[in-house]
């Protein structure tokens, strides 16, 4: 038995019809091919699944796709605007905010909405904010690094100093 | 000439990174082939049973289901699961792919089902019936090796494994002269490593050539193709193996597990493609755990601190079968156990044991956490009881850095070292004596803060042939490409630790090109023809020499070229910011696209020159390497709750020449953070009947964002002499080095209470109750 | 886990005993007992449904009557399982007389395994108690008189 | 990862809501924000047969003010509770509770009904819903009932609500600011180990204290507020009375924390929220 759902996805509408146990993460990846989002646990602890909702920051392995129904997701894959990098993935890519990538989709959407609440988060409001994200590479100074630069702070005088080159 | 730092040595960021923060990369999860099918295992939920009946006829009857496969269906089929490393006397289990007439561990295959999709294997799974009959089981090591504890493999007749040994000097005088004997029981609990992407792998075979390309989350791709064609019937010449973007490995990735096996031979036997993504769940139970070891320690020392000698015992439970390395870990643990200090006589019995748990294999660090977190709790244990400083101790017992390369008891060669200098450091970045001031001033107000001091070496490089089960050099290839763009192979299979990066730093210096010249290739065994893969800090140490000797082939090679083109000899010529220009005519010269060009093109080239711009080496090295350094931690413990909090946390580490600091920074720190879990909070745990307790993120906590303090992060340079690049390695030094400092800090709070040691994890519970034991409070 | 459990039911000993050894009062009495059938010589095969509010599982299993030493004491063993796990039990009940009616008390080992170890451990113990509670409370209404003339 | 099958039906109104829940019984579960339920369905520790998702019934997610009370949705999420003006202002304890559960991402989700309703004696609501002397407002075929909060908890994830009943509002009394919640967190779950939220009077001389995670369902610390009735709060006195935390309950014990850790935080987390609450007052 399945159920029609009408999402839109990064801008696009998509209509589809599926099972109402498909989570929203499965539909995503299997259904929409947006494999850009990842599963780290069936628990909802790991937030490698985070996906926005309405502009809201989810775990899409712990909602069912029927429960998306009607309502506008964006994924990492939607992120970039027009071939540039969102200052959040710039700030990843800046201040080494990433080691192994697995997290990281789910990182920057978290850190996304971190920067929809605070304009200028305080480095606790973001370690905070990443509480439902766990890395397991970079022990996470990079990756709040990488949100403070985002949300237009100067990167913290830290460790290895000077400016990244490319 | 070559013109070495104008990458090496800046903190670029990485060329892996744009594919990854898209969203774009491709992980096994992601890979779609057409007509694919997904498998499930069924597990036992059983930590020993004997399995009497399995029945799949309802499984196999739901729509979609393509097959059900037990046991008895594939064990003759496939060969054991391979563990490679060489321990005199081991007695080993034999594991077959699926459970054959026993579960021996909750979480060991007993069935596999592959089906159209992967939520009707999952449900098919449920559908088959199995009736266990319940086996005595065996989780406390300690008490499978005291008599009349049940068996964990009946058939062995013991439970003991392997007895292995490490002795050397004189160990009985250096007990005889010692002025004091410090005791200590220590546990190192057992973890899990759980990298945030589970394992995975698909598989297909083509009838056509009869060839077999296995895609896997695994750090050693090269490995696996190596040993699956003794389980598989595919020789290693018709075999692919593709690591494609894996998710983080930290050692549990170090393997051949028998899922990948399976996977190759359901995919053989069905014609279609198969797949198989681990659950977290099943990554929890099924994945190799780490560490796990308990023993008991004595160190002779004189009375100004001197440690004369260490005598260890120690038991290690592998679990309940051998994986890839599983015997060789706890012997690492005894090989490095004398740290960073000058002590002349050891002797440690190692004792693996098999329990009903899964089994135990290289974790980030592998052997060494354990071992130096040893040395540095029994050093402070030792200044303890000498009314030492924990600091002087340190200095009396290293050795002088004229002393390297420095010998150690257990017969490592130390390749370079200056650890005097790196405390020296921490303890500046430290602002050691306002540090202590602020202890002072803590403890007088009656709160309880300390300071823990860790200094540690490690070995890195993995490593020389002679020392590695199957082959420790490394490989890599060249190719100036005829349009003189670079493509550099390695056979190092980096995920995550940036090698794309790194190595092109080194290349673009040495060939003297643009770095977005140069594309660095890995993780496909039919593109990096050979390698040993990554793990054991071995990636640019072991990894990074194989390309330079590559490069110094082809500047030869290109020399001759160059020289032909530009009518001198070759004498005449010399190699500068990527041109090869007659020594005394400096306007007479030719760059890398000109010289490929000509190189491929083959119509002008001197006599007996071979066409092409490539070359390829392996690189064998001489030596470990021993990156060292010093952490320094301090910590205050809330005295009601028990709950501990980093205020300091300063790490000086001596990787040798870094080439990319961002890097080594981001490795330092992930290893911080494993050891912050490790030393405050992670444990696999699991009840007297064999069950899991910690199968999952909701039971087994990870270190969090909040968990993290703030670094001050330096460090000293001593090049490692062994190789070209002067680095040393620096994948596990966080792992390793912080753990003890973290433990000694918290131990160094609760002195004044009287506390001497307590087990890892340090939880707030723990520390409660003996705080409460020792302060007489009443314990709730 | 172990679980050492007192209750008291209005009827005489020899009541209770056959009332908690025939299975169609035990399918009455077990919550979630969707089928008792007896399949042997003190033997049952069942099929329950059990569980908290949220967290409810299938599970088959036999339970078997050993050591019956009418009207005293027997032991009931309990071997369950379902897709999230196995349930092994045992118990001896041991009936005596209090007064008019009879007391009972149950000494049980739990042992569980598969994912209701793993995530539930810390639920057993409540589940348990709940589930003893409520046989009983059924039971002492199959074994009151004024229930039986409803 | 994957829950087993189940039809799923999204009414529209309370009473069509009603009508599913009569006709499918105990096979059928209410699925609210869905992050108790669906874990616990991926891990197939659930199963029900049909989920009836109450997340497109308007109106239940509203926060409002009536009749002198602050009135709840049930799906009200633990964001929209953390982050309502109306809740800083009138009832700051359920924004402060809110703020402490789980992470962004759940607070997003995660529904202060379906919380109630799971009951999970590590939830951090109970704490407060308790403190506070809520009423919880179930429908039903019957019609719709009233229960206070220290009704409403029966033992472990049972709860009072029938098979056919829907939570659909709680109501809280306004209340000052004075008010507290200190929680000592299971390291991985998030979930509580003891959860302490206290209110302390306009006087500063009675209190109230709802505990979470301790034991096998959230309570009163009812010892603690005799004690404290009509006393000076002064940190020896609170501190004193505060060690009857776990009084009179059986702590529950796992590897996370034994029962005597918790019933310690119980009296530590007490104090601690009690003379934070008086600080805010």
């Amino acid at each position: 038995m399945t159920q029609t759902i009408r999402v839109r996805i990064n801008g696009t509408a998509r209509e589809h019809a599926v099972e109402p146990r498909l989570l929203l993460v499965h539909y995503l990846r299997e259904v929409c091919g947006l494999t850009g989002t990842h599963i780290g646990c069936e628990t909802s602890i790991c937030g490698a699944c985070t996906v926005l909702v309405d502009g809201k920051a989810v775990k899409s392995c712990t909602m069912l796709a029927v429960q998306a129904d009607g309502s506008d997701v964006t994924t990492i894959e939607g992120l970039a605007r027009n071939g540039s990098l969102h200052p959040v993935q710039e700030g990843f890519w800046e201040c080494h905010g990433l080691q192994c990538g697995y997290c990281t989709p789910g990182m920057i959407m978290a850190g996304v909405e971190i920067l929809q609440r605070h304009a200028r988060p305080t480095r606790e409001q973001i370690a905070e904010g990443l509480k439902g994200n766990l890395c397991r590479c970079t022990g996470y100074v990079h990756i709040i690094d990488a949100i403070e630069r985002a949300a237009g702070a100067r990167r913290a005088e830290r460790g290895v100093g000077g400016d990244l080159k490319w | 000439m070559v013109n070495p730092t104008k990458h090496v040595g800046q903190p670029m960021k990485r060329v892996e990174d744009p594919r990854l923060i898209k969203g774009i990369a491709t992980y096994v999860d992601d890979l779609r082939l057409p007509g694919m099918l997904h498998a499930a295992f069924l597990r036992s939920p059983h930590a020993h049973a004997r399995i009497r009946r399995i029945e799949t006829g309802a499984a196999k009857a739901m729509p979609g289901v393509v097959g059900v496969f037990t046991g008895a269906d594939v064990n003759d089929q496939c060969g054991v699961v391979p563990c490679a490393a060489a321990i005199p006397d081991l007695k080993a289990p034999k594991h077959t792919v699926l459970a054959g007439e026993r579960a021996y561990f909750a979480g060991h295959p007993v069935a596999v089902v592959v089906a159209q999709n992967a939520y009707v294997a999952r449900d098919a799974a449920d559908a088959i019936d199995v009736d266990y009959e319940p086996l005595p089981v065996v989780t406390d090591p300690e008490r499978a090796i005291a008599g009349g504890s049940p068996l964990t493999h009946p058939e062995l007749g013991t439970n003991v494994a392997y007895v292995h040994s490490v002795s050397s000097g004189d160990i009985d005088e250096a007990f005889r002269g010692a002025d004091r004997v410090v005791r200590q029981r220590m546990v190192h609990q057992r973890l899990t490593p759980m990298p945030i992407e589970p394992r995975g792998c698909v598989a297909s075979y083509h009838p056509g050539d009869q060839t077999l390309t296995l895609w896997s989350s695994t750090q050693v791709p090269h490995l696996v193709r190596t040993l699956l064609p003794g389980m598989i019937s595919v020789p290693e010449n018709k075999l692919r193996v593709v690591a494609p973007e894996v998710g983080g490995g930290f050692g549990a990735k170090l393997n051949v597990y028998a899922e990948e096996a399976l996977c190759a031979h359901l995919a053989m036997r069905l014609g279609a493609p198969v797949k198989w993504i681990e659950s977290r769940r099943e990554n929890a139970a099924a994945t190799i755990h780490g560490r796990d070891q308990i023993g008991e320690y004595e160190v002779a020392v004189t009375r100004d601190g001197r440690v004369l000698g260490i005598k260890a015992r120690s038991v290690a439970d592998l679990g309940s079968y051998l994986q890839l390395l599983t015997p060789a870990i706890p012997t690492l643990t005894g090989l490095v156990l004398t740290g960073c200090y000058k002590i002349p006589a050891i002797t440690m019995e190692i004792v693996g044991v098999y329990t009903n748990k899964m089994a135990t294999d290289a974790y980030r660090g592998a052997g060494r956490p354990e071992a130096t977190y040893l040395i540095e709790r029994l050093m402070n244990l030792i200044a303890d009881d000498l009314k030492l400083d924990p600091i002087e101790i340190r200095l009396k017992n290293f050795p002088q850095p004229d002393e390297f390369p420095f010998h150690t008891a257990t017969d490592l060669q130390y390749d370079s070292g200056n650890y005097q200098a790196a405390l020296k450091e921490a303890q500046r970045l430290a602002d050691w004596p306002a540090l202590v001031r602020q202890r002072d001033d803590a403890r007088a107000a009656g709160r309880l803060f300390g300071i823990g001091v860790s200094t540690y070496v490690e070995i890195c490089g993995m490593g020389p042939s002679k020392a590695m089960p199957a082959g420790g050099w490394e490989w890599g290839c060249v190719r100036i490409e005829i349009s003189g763009k670079v493509t550099v192979i390695t056979g190092v299979s980096p995920h995550g630790q940036g090698e794309e990066t790194s190595f092109a730093q080194i290349v673009a210096d040495r060939l003297g090109v643009p770095i977005g010249d140069v594309v660095v290739l890995h993780g496909d065994t039919n593109i990096a023809h050979y390698g040993r893969d990554t793990y054991g800090s071995r990636g640019l140490v072991v990894g990074g020499p194989a390309i330079v000797m590559c490069i110094d082939k082809i500047i030869a090679k290109a020399s001759a070229l160059a020289a032909h083109l530009l009518s001198v000899s070759v004498d005449d010529v010399e190699f500068r910011d990527g041109r090869f220009v007659e020594k005394k005519k400096p306007d007479n010269s030719v760059d890398w696209a000109r010289l490929a060009g000509e190189a491929y093109i083959a119509k002008n080239l001197p006599p007996a020159f071979e066409p092409g711009l490539e070359a390829s080496s392996f690189y064998e090295p001489e030596n470990f390497t021993y990156p060292f350094g010093t952490h320094i931690v301090a910590v205050e413990v809330d005295r009601e709750t028990g709950d501990v909090k980093i205020v300091k946390y300063v790490a000086v580490d001596d990787c040798g020449v870094q080439i990319n600091p961002l890097l080594v920074e981001g490795q330092v720190q992930g290893g911080i953070a494993h050891s912050i879990g490790q030393a405050l909070f992670e444990r696999t745990v699991y009840d007297e009947n064999g069950q899991l307790l910690t199968g999952e993120f909701m039971d087994y906590p990870l270190a969090r964002a909040h968990d993290i303090p703030d670094y001050v992060m330096g460090s000293t340079v001593t090049p490692s002499p062994g190789n070209p690049l002067g680095a040393k390695g620096v994948g596990e030094a966080g792992t390793i080095g912080a753990t003890p400092a973290i433990a000694n800090a918290v131990m160094d709070a609760l002195g004044p209470l009287g506390i001497r040691h307590l087990e890892l994890p340090l939880t707030p519970e723990r520390i409660w109750r003996a705080i409460g034991q020792h302060a007489g409070v009443a314990a709730g | 886990m172990h679980l050492h459990l007192i209750y008291q039911l209005p009827a005489p000993r020899e009541r209770v005993f056959a009332a908690m050894t025939d299975p169609a009062v035990l399918q009455r009495c077990i919550p979630g007992c969707e089928q008792m059938i007896k399949d042997g010589e003190d033997s049952y095969e069942a099929h329950l449904q059990v569980g908290f509010a949220g967290l409810k599982g299938k599970y088959r299993g036999r339970a078997r009557v050993e050591d019956r030493r009418p009207p005293e004491s027997y032991t009931l063993t309990v071997d369950g399982k379902g897709a999230p796990g196995f349930v092994r039990a045992t118990s001896r009940m041991c009936l005596g007389e209090k007064g008019e009616g009879t007391e009972v008390i149950c000494d049980a080992d739990v042992q569980i395994g598969g994912v209701i170890a793993a995530v539930g451990s810390r639920l057993l113990d409540a589940a348990a108690r709940k589930m003893a509670d409520d046989f009983f409370r059924a039971l002492s209404r199959e074994l009151t008189p004024m229930s039986a003339a409803q | 990862m994957i829950p087993a099958t189940f039809s799923y039906a999204r009414p529209t109104t309370i009473d069509e809501a009603i009508a599913l829940l009569t006709k499918h019984g105990s096979g059928a579960k209410v699925l609210a924000g869905g992050h108790s339920l669906l874990p616990a369905m991926k891990l197939r520790l659930a199963q029900p047969e049909v989920l009836i998702d109450i997340g497109r019934i308007a109106g239940l997610n509203t926060i409002a003010e009536r009749d002198g009370r602050v009135v709840i949705g049930t799906m009200a999420t633990h964001a929209e509770i953390e982050s309502s003006a109306l809740v800083a202002r009138a009832c700051p304890l359920l924004g402060q509770v809110a703020a402490r559960i789980g992470d962004a991402q759940v607070r997003n989700r995660g529904t202060i009904g379906g919380s109630l309703v799971h009951a999970d004696p590590g939830a951090d609501f109970p704490a407060a819903i308790l403190a506070l002397d809520a009423e919880l407002r179930l429908a039903s075929p019957r019609g719709s009932r009233s229960v206070k909060a220290a009704a409403f908890f029966e033992a472990m994830m049972q709860t009072v609500v029938q098979p056919d009943e829907l939570l659909f509002e709680i109501t809280v009394p306004k209340t000052a600011t004075s008010a507290a919640y200190v929680k000592s967190e299971q390291k991985a779950s998030g979930f509580a180990i003891c959860g302490v939220a206290a209110i302390v009077d306009a006087q500063a001389k009675t209190v109230a204290v709802g505990v979470t995670g301790v034991a096998s369902k959230p309570y009163r610390a009812t010892a603690v507020e005799a004690a404290l009735r009509g006393r000076a709060l002064t940190p020896d006195a609170v501190a004193a009375a505060a060690a009857l935390a776990a009084n009179g309950v059986e702590p529950l014990g796992d590897i996370h924390a034994s029962p005597e850790y918790r019933a310690h935080l119980a009296a530590v987390n007490t104090k601690r929220a009690i003379l934070k609450a008086v600080a805010q007052g």
